[in-house]
Formats: C-alpha cells, structure tokens, sequence
C-alpha cells in the first residue's frame, strides 16, 4: 500500500559525476516494495515532488536510492546528512512484476539514471535462479557507477559508455544486437534508448521503465500518460507504470 | 468549533475541499485517508466524449508554483456516472462536478447529463480553459460569452452553477457580475494565470502545449486581490482557491470574501494536506478570535 | 563574449539594467558597485510634480514575491533633471526615465521636459500604474487608451518611447500591436500583477492602500509567456523584466524574445546582484551554446 | 560605509518568550556601527529582507542582534546555530548621533522588540559621562530580556509590563510621567508607544527610532516612508532614519 512515509537518512556519498547513492530508512515501507518502483520524494521549499526509482532494498528497512544531481531539487537532495529527514510517497507505481519468472536468461539494459532500478530488479531475478545479462550505458567514464554490484549477480556484465573512455564505445543497442540466446529483456534509460532497444528487440517479451515530469506521482492528475496502442487510450506512468510491456505504450 | 457552511445545494460540514483535476477522482487519495473527511470533493472536468488531452510533459516546476497543461483528459461524462460517481458516493461528502466543453452545446450535454444521473450536488462551470473558444472568442474572458454559457447550462440542469472565473482579464468584478446576471448561483476562483516556462538546453517550453496554468502559492495574492474586489459587488457565495496550503491561507480566503476553499497544487506536495488542514482549522480561527467559520467570512472588508 | 546590444537609443554594453522603481535613482546601490557596470539604467517613477505616494505599509512579503504599493512617489520632472540625472550621468550607462502621470497632459509634459533636457537617452512610458485613469479607463488595459498616450509621448519628444506593458489584462497581443502601431520604439514587459495579501490579526489588507503590484520569482513564468506570446506580433524590441533573479532566468527571457532585460524586486534580496548576473552571464549563454547575447535573442521561438 | 556583508553565528539563545539574542561576527562592520543602526539580513527562501537593531557591539568583532521570532523569517532565523552564516546588509540607517551628548540626564524609553537598540546607545551614553534612566516596557513577565544588562549601565531602571505580572504596571508612559528633570530622552517601540510618549513631553528634545515594513532598506525604494511637517515632505525610515528628532515626523 502507498503511503506517506517518513524516512532516516543513513548514509550519503558520491559514486560518480554528480551522481549520489543515499540509503534511508523506513521499516514500513520495505515490506511492499516491488522492483522498479520509485520513490516520490518531496523536497521542502519545491512545489513538486522528486520521483527517483528504488534501488536497493535491505532487510534492515534499508532503502537505496540513486540520484544525479542535475537541477535544483536534486542538487539539494545530494545535500542531505545522515540523520536528516526525508519525506516520500512511497512505493509508487506498479514495478516489475517477476513472480513467475525462473530458470529463464534474461537480459536487463540500462542508461544513465535509467540503471538504478535495474539493480533491485537484477538481484531479486538472481535470486530466483534466472541467468542475469547485464548492459549498462553511461556518457562518459566519470558517470560509470555500480558495476561492481551488478557483476556481484548478474553472470555477464557489460558496460557501455558514448565516447569508449571506459568499457565498451557506442550504445546499449550495439551490444544488445549481440545477444541472442534469451528470453525477456528488462530496459529503463531516457525515451530515445528505450525506443532503440523496443525497436531492435520487437519479437522479443520485454518490459520497459518510463520517466515522465510528474504532479501527484500517485494517478490523480493527469500529468504523466503515455499514450497506448488503442484509440484515445492512455495509462499514467506514475500509477500504471512506470514499468510497461513493451509493446503496450507508444513512445514518443 | 462550528465548520459547517451552508452553500447553494451544498451542506458542508467543513469548507475544504480538493480542487477540480488535482484530485482526480478521488480514488487515489482514498489510500491515504477517509474522503468522508472532505467538506466536499470537486472532481476532475467532465467533457461530453472521452478527452486524451494534451501531449506530455504536461507539468513544470516554478518558484513557489507550478504549471499545468493536462487539456482536460477525462473519460467523459457518461463514463464518470457510470464508474467514478458512484465510487465517490460512498463517501459522506458531497460532490462538485467540473463540466467543460468545446462548445456551448457540450456544456450543456455534459450539465444535463449528471443532471438525470444521481450523486452529484452541483455544478462548477469551467469557463476559464483557455483552449475553450467560441468564434475565436474565449468564454472565460469575455462577459456576454460567460453569461451565455451559464444561462444555458442553468436552463440545462437544476443543480446550482457555480461558475469558475479565470484570473486573466482586466476586469474581473465585470465576469463576475456577468455571470451572476446570468443565473450563476455561486462563483469559483480562481483558475490558474497563464504562464510558460523555457527549458535553456532544449530551448523550447517545458511543457508541451507551450503554455500552462500556473497555480500554487505563487498566484495567492492575485486569487486574494479577485475575491476581495468582487466580493461587495455580488450576493452569490464564493469558493475560494489559489495557492492555498495551509489554514492560515484558509482564513485568508474566508476575510477576503470566500465562503468556502478548494485546495489544488498542495495536495501534490502533501497527499494528507485536506484533512490536515481541516484538523488545524478550529485552532487557527481560535487563535484570531473567530468563533466559527460562517463568523469569518468577508471579515478583512469590515 | 560580446555582451552588447543595440536598441532604438540605447546602445548597452550589457542586456542588464535595474528595473524602475526597484533602484530609486541609483545613488544608493552606488555605494555597492560601480554604475557603470550596467547596461542602462531604469529610473524611478517620474510625474510632473512632486508626489508623495501612497500611506504606509507599502510593501508585504509573498510566496516568492512581494507586494508594493509605492504610489509613484518621486521629487517631480524638474527635481529629478535637476538633481538626479546629472548624478547618473557621471556613470558609463545610460539612463531610461521612467515617466508616468494622471492625465496624458501630464504624460506628455513629463515627456517634453525630458527631451530639453540632457542625459537621458529612452523614455519608458509606464502606463501600467493602476492608480492611472481617464474617463474611468485604465491606460494599461484599453488598446485605443494605450494608443493614444503613446501617440501623444511621442509627438512630444524626440527620443525613443518603451511602453511598458501591464499583465492585468485579458489580451496581451492587442495591447502590444496597439502601441506600436502608436509609434512605440520598443516594449518593457511586464509591469506588475494586481495581488493583494491580508493581515489574519488586524483583519485588514496588509498594505495601506489595499492592492498593491506583484513582482518577483512567482510572476516570472507569466512573463515569458507574455513576451514568447507577444515577439512573433511585433517588430519592436522587447526589454523583459519580471522575477529575474540570474543568469539562467536572463537567457530564459532572451529566448522567450526579449533583446535585454531588467532586474526589480532581486536588487532588495541582493543589492549586488546586477554585476554579479553581468559577470556570470558570458559564462551560462557558453554553457547553453550561444556565442553572443544576439545570438540567444528570440531562439526559443525555432 | 554600509556594505553587503558575511557574518558568522556566534551564539543564539532565547532569552525570554519566543525572543532571541544572537551574536554574529564580522570584523569589518563593527568599527562603522553608531548605536540604533540596524541590520537588514537576508533569510534564505524568503524575498525580503528582515530589519533588525543593533543591540550591542563588542570590542572582537561582535554584534548582538535581539529579535522576536513572530512571523516566518524571524522564525527561521531562531533556528540558526552557531557557525552558521548570515548575510546582511550593515550598517544601515542613520543612528543616534551622540557625540556631543556628554554629563546629561537622559531617559531611554522603550517597550518589547523596540528595548533592543536602547541597549547598546545607553552603554555608549553612560561612556560620555550622563546619567542614564532606563524605562522598558513589556507585555508580560515571560516578555521582559535584558534587564539585567540594562542596570549594567543605567543609574535607574525601570521595568514594567502591561499586566503588572512583572516590575512595574501599566505602560511606559505612566512612569515617563513622573520623571522631571532630565535633558533628553530616546524611544523606540510600536508606533501607538512614540506617540503617547512624545505627546507627553513634547516640551522635551527626543529622539525616537521608527519601524515600518521595508524593501530595500538602503532608501531606493521608497517603501518605508514617514512624512514630515512640510507639505509633501517625507524621509525614509531606513535610509534618513530610523532615528529622528521626535518633532520632525508625523506619526500615524
Ligand atoms: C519513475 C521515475 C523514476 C526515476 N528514477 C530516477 C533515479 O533512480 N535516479 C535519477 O537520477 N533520476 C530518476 N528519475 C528522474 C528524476 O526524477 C529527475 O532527474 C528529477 O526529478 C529532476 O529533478 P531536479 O530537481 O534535478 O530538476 P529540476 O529541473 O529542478 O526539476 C523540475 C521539475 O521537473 C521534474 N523533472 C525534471 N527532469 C525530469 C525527468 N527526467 N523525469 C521526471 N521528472 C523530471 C522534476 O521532478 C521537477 O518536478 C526518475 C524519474 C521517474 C519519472
Ligand atoms: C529599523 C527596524 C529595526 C527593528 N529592530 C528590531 C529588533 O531589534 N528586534 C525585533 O524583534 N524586531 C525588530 N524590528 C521589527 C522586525 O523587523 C520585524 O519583527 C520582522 O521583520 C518580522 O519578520 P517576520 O519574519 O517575523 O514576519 P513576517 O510577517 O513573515 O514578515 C513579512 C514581511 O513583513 C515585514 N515586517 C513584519 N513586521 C514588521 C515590523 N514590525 N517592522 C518592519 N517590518 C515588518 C518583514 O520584514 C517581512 O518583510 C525592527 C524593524 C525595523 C524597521
Ligand atoms: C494539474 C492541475 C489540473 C487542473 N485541472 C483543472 C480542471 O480540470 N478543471 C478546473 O476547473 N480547474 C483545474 N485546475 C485548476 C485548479 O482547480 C485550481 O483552480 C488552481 O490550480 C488554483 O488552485 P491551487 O493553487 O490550490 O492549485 C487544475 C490545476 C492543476 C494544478
Ligand atoms: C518597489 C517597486 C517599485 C516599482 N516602481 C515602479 C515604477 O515607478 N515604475 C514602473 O514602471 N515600474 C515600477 N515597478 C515595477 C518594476 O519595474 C518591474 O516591472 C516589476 O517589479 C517586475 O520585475 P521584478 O519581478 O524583477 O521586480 C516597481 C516595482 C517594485 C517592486
Ligand atoms: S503524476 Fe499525477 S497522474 Fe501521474
Ligand atoms: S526600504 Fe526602500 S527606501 Fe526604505
């Protein structure tokens, strides 16, 4: 159930170019949370909340977020200290549905702030004996975060970087056009990423992660739809998503 | 404390209420508490056939405020009789329905439809949307176009008409007086002020249909100054609305000339912010030596 | 970076002035800087004879904003030539005076004594004030009325006219056209919005004279939208102005259309803060790719 | 000079109902400061500036501000602690001028929030050599501050409060009422306080220190004006003021 939860920073740091990881605590929420969904976090003094996907979750009623630092809220968000607290509507959003989803290869494709969610989502599928293909794609070498704790799981992890100064050079696509030999692909990353990956992958179960400027993040008003295949259709991303089929939503 | 305000068509037990599109249909908050709660719940606008609305992003962020450009995506009146009308009548509120349209005939399809259907109170006219046009003309903008609307949509419906003034005109007591001419049997204001916001890298609007509705704090001196000049010059009841987020702000409202106040952007910073504020309302008239809230209203012109 | 920009009478070294009215005539924010630093500067109100303004309080605070309701208080034409122009004329900028009145006698006298006069090279014709009627009518929010005093300004002087815009009106665009059909040389948009806050103790408007003009970070995206709305409509330049607090909102107003800009009510909150946009500027028109202030100008109409 | 200046948080406490000292350091300032200037400190998150007395300096570079937390930014800034900055603009306004002002009887009168700038022009008055009598007045025992500090000094002091809970009942005035002889008296209170006190002894040369809500409180902006005996006359309370000859000012 979503509620309106209060949260304990733990801990905060810089774990690439602008690029933050905080753990809060809130032992209620832990028990619902589901891979991919998110955090609508409010920060005092901005109108609208933050959405920032959970990326971690601990037994301790530990939750991981992963946040670039890009505008005012966020920049002011990676200012937090421990003991600071956070207020959050939380967990929003429908996540991965992977209750059924065993002993099958699968092949999770990330972008920048679009990997955080792919984390929690990538150790829970692990966990249900899956075979785990990892390709995340960053900028540049200074944005590269969390490899390491996804070679922890995943039984390949590639990394990918626009301008080749770490991993591999090019897109998430150029490696994923490799892969043959699986069964679903998870993606989150910006729109034009999630279109590449839909559009190169079409035959193939995929379930995808979108982001959307928000108001309510819990389905009231409107402000995050995606259109859908039907006539006038639509969901809200914050409510119905933001995890979709791949071919349910129309991208823009 | 007394809270009741006794309205055309509505009996509230408390003044607050949600406004209309920042609350949906209600559904969504009735996780977080009981909707009873709610002196009444003014529901997202309901158009004659289902509405997509506008392309996304369809919000931005501004200083103490924020702007909107939904385009009034519902899924039409019928739809809402049907499935969302009754999930609200549950609840032991009262309901508003927002009714726009493209065109006056769709105004008055949309009054008469919930006027045969059950569970709805009263009608608040959304005039003030700026991709409403008539003849190139904006109803929420031009009196005669007001107060046609509002004439028609009365003679559609026996519910009360509360009409929804926009903020952007240059003389608000004449859109007011205009629709209370008209029939209007209570006012609404005010909706949003239209702005824009540029994003620098892509060097384009953040919000998709260009322009917005800005609401929030930022607009509470402008709805105060609205309600405060039109107030001495009509007899219909105002509902309030602007930037309200707290119960301070409500009392502000209430000695500005508001009868009763819907709260809109502060439910996206604060899901529990109505009932909170109905909580804290004894308190804050207490403190300033109101008795009850009938005791306050139109105090600030005495 | 070349910051420099040519406007009818002003050739500005910077897009960046104070804005009337938030910077009096310049001798106090003196002590802070340099005035030459800036681009132009705008001065405070003048009429034709020396007004007292409005009573006291003049100023509330709002949700990112404020209130004012100065009341074109200033020491008159004739004082100001006198005293207050030869101060500024000391400095490397240039000076814009800002002139107002009751009647469009007084606009236009106001008009002709600055033209025999020396050091002032732009004339803002502040026909937004809302305390300035004829007939009845409001300059700020009647075309034909705006029209007619520009016309009249005009024939009086030789120097360029700006005609400073009000937000209080319905039809943004009409306004604009009217007066440069007039003749106007230039646009400097937006005034004030008409707000107002009350006093939960006192139960009275917190400003004496009950309104007063809304101006900071809450009006700004009400701003861009009027001058993204209005540059397509006209050929005169616009110097935009309205919650500007930093380099990024200079680029956000360059971008909406506006050839400069000016700095009000964050000269209170930071008495620097003109030299400190100035020096800050070059860096955010790089970062956001423009190599040149010119070369921003309008660019988020592409 | 006034200047845009940084200061750093020294020590905050709240030395009566909901009022508060607090030092703050800037070496650069102090040495400009004539008792009843004021400084105008910004509050980050909020668009005005808020007026506050100069209570005190000492010698290292300290000043001591005391305030009422009232409405929001007074609030606020009763959160600060110490190490934390501050910026204002500082000095501002005239101040007493007092240097001739030497082996005179002198009677300070000053009631709640307007006590503050009494304090450090009596320390400064009683250094040249008058004899000081200190009349402050309160709403109620929890209001009153400073009294100790003000016997410090003063040859006389005289507290009351309006509800006789604490010293003396009744207003500041009944008690002016009974002194004679003196030269010169300095006020500073609410607006209804100066007029009855400068009605009372009008004969009498004073000084009194002016409130009104301020913009720029440099004297730009023209929001903080009181007029004057001469037609259209008028001074800026920040700029001109707050302190002016008690026959010079209309009151409201
Ligand atoms: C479901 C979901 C999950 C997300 N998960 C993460 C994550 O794990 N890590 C991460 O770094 N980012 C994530 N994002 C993006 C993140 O929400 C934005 O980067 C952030 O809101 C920007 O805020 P700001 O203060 O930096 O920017 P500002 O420009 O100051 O933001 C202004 C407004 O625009 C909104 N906004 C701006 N950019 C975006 C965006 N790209 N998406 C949605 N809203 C935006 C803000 O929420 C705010 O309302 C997620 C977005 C969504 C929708
Ligand atoms: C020259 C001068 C010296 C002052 N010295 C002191 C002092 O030493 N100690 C002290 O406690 N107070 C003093 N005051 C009053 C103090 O400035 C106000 O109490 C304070 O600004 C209120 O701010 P707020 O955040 O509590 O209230 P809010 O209501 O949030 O303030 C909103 C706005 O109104 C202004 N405002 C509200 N009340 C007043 C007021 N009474 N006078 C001026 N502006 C006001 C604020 O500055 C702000 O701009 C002085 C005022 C002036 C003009
Ligand atoms: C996201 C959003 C959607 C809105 N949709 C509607 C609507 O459908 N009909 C309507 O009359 N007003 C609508 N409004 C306006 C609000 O009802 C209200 O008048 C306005 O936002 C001012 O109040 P506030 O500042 O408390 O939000 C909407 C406002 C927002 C922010
Ligand atoms: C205290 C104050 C006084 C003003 N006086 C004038 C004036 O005399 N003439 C004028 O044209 N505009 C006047 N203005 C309006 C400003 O010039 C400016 O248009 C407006 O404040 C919006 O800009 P800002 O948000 O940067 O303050 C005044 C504004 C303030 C805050
Ligand atoms: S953010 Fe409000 S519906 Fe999704
Ligand atoms: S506050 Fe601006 S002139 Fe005094």
């Amino acid at each position: 159930m979503v509620m309106v939860a209060d949260f304990t920073v733990e801990r905060v740091r810089e774990i690439a170019l602008d690029t933050y990881e905080m753990k809060v605590k809130n032992e209620e929420v832990i028990n619902q949370v589901k891979p991919g969904q998110f955090l609508h976090i409010q920060v005092p003094n901005f109108t609208l909340r933050r959405p920032i996907s959970i990326a971690d979750v601990e037994e301790d009623g530990i939750i991981t977020i992963i946040f670039k630092a890009l505008g005012e809220g966020t920049t002011e968000l990676s200012t937090y200290k421990q003991g600071d607290h956070l207020q959050a509507i939380a967990p929003c959003g429908n996540g991965f549905s992977i209750e059924n989803k065993k002993d099958d290869t699968i092949v999770l494709v990330g972008g920048g702030v679009g990997v955080p969610p792919l984390h929690y989502l990538g150790k829970l599928l692990k966990r249900q004996n899956n075979k785990v293909i990892t390709i995340i794609g960053f900028q540049t070498k200074e944005s590269v975060f969390y490899e390491e704790e996804f070679r922890a799981f995943s039984d390949e992890t590639i990394v990918v970087t626009d301008d080749g100064s770490y991993g591999e050079k090019g897109f998430v696509t150029d490696i994923l056009k490799q892969i043959k030999d699986y069964d679903t692909y998870y993606s989150c990353g910006p729109f034009p990423m999630l279109k590449a990956v839909t559009q190169l992958v079409s035959g193939k179960e995929g379930f995808i992660s979108l982001e959307e400027r928000m108001g309510c993040g819990v389905g009231a008003c409107f402000a995050c739809v995606i259109p859908t295949n039907e006539e006038n259709g639509y969901k809200k991303i914050c409510q119905d998503g933001p995890v979709f089929p791949a071919q349910e939503v129309v991208l823009p | 404390m007394n809270l009741a305000v006794d309205l055309p068509g509505l009996k509230l037990k408390n003044p607050i209420m949600p406004a209309s599109g920042c609350f949906g249909f209600g559904r969504e908050y009735s996780q977080f508490y009981d909707l009873g709660k709610l002196g009444a719940i003014m529901m997202k606008a309901a158009t004659g056939d289902t509405r997509y609305g506008n392309p996304t992003p369809r919000v931005a962020e501004t200083a103490s405020g924020m702007l909107n450009a939904i385009g009034l995506q519902n899924p039409g009146v019928d739809e809402i009789i049907r499935t969302e009308v009754p999930f609200l009548e549950q609840y032991d509120t009262q309901l508003i329905a927002n009714i726009s349209g493209s065109t006056v005939d769709e105004y008055e399809y949309v009054a008469k439809t919930f006027n045969q259907a059950q569970g709805v109170s009263a009608l608040e006219l959304n005039i003030s949307c700026p991709n409403v046009k008539e003849g190139g003309v904006q109803f929420g903008t031009n009196p005669e176009m007001a107060a046609e609307v509002t004439r028609r949509v009365k003679a559609a419906s026996n519910l009360p008409v509360y009409v929804k003034l926009s903020p952007n005109v240059s003389d608000i007591v004449s859109m007011a007086t205009a629709v209370e001419a008209a029939g209007a049997d209570g006012l609404t204001m005010i909706n949003t002020l239209v702005g824009m916001r540029l994003d620098l890298n892509t060097r384009r609007p953040i919000i998709a249909n260009k322009t917005g509705g800005l609401s929030g704090a930022a607009i509470k001196p402008v709805a105060i100054r609205m309600i405060y000049e039109v107030k001495p010059h009509v007899s219909i009841p105002i509902i309030g609305m602007g930037g309200i987020n707290d119960s301070e702000d409500v009392l502000e409202f209430l000695l500005a000339g508001a009868s009763a106040v819907a709260v809109g952007t502060a439910n996206f910073q604060n899901p529990l912010i109505c009932p909170q504020i109905i909580d804290s309302l004894p308190e804050t008239l207490t403190r300033y030596g109101f008795t009850s809230v009938e005791d306050a209203i139109g105090k600030g012109h005495e």
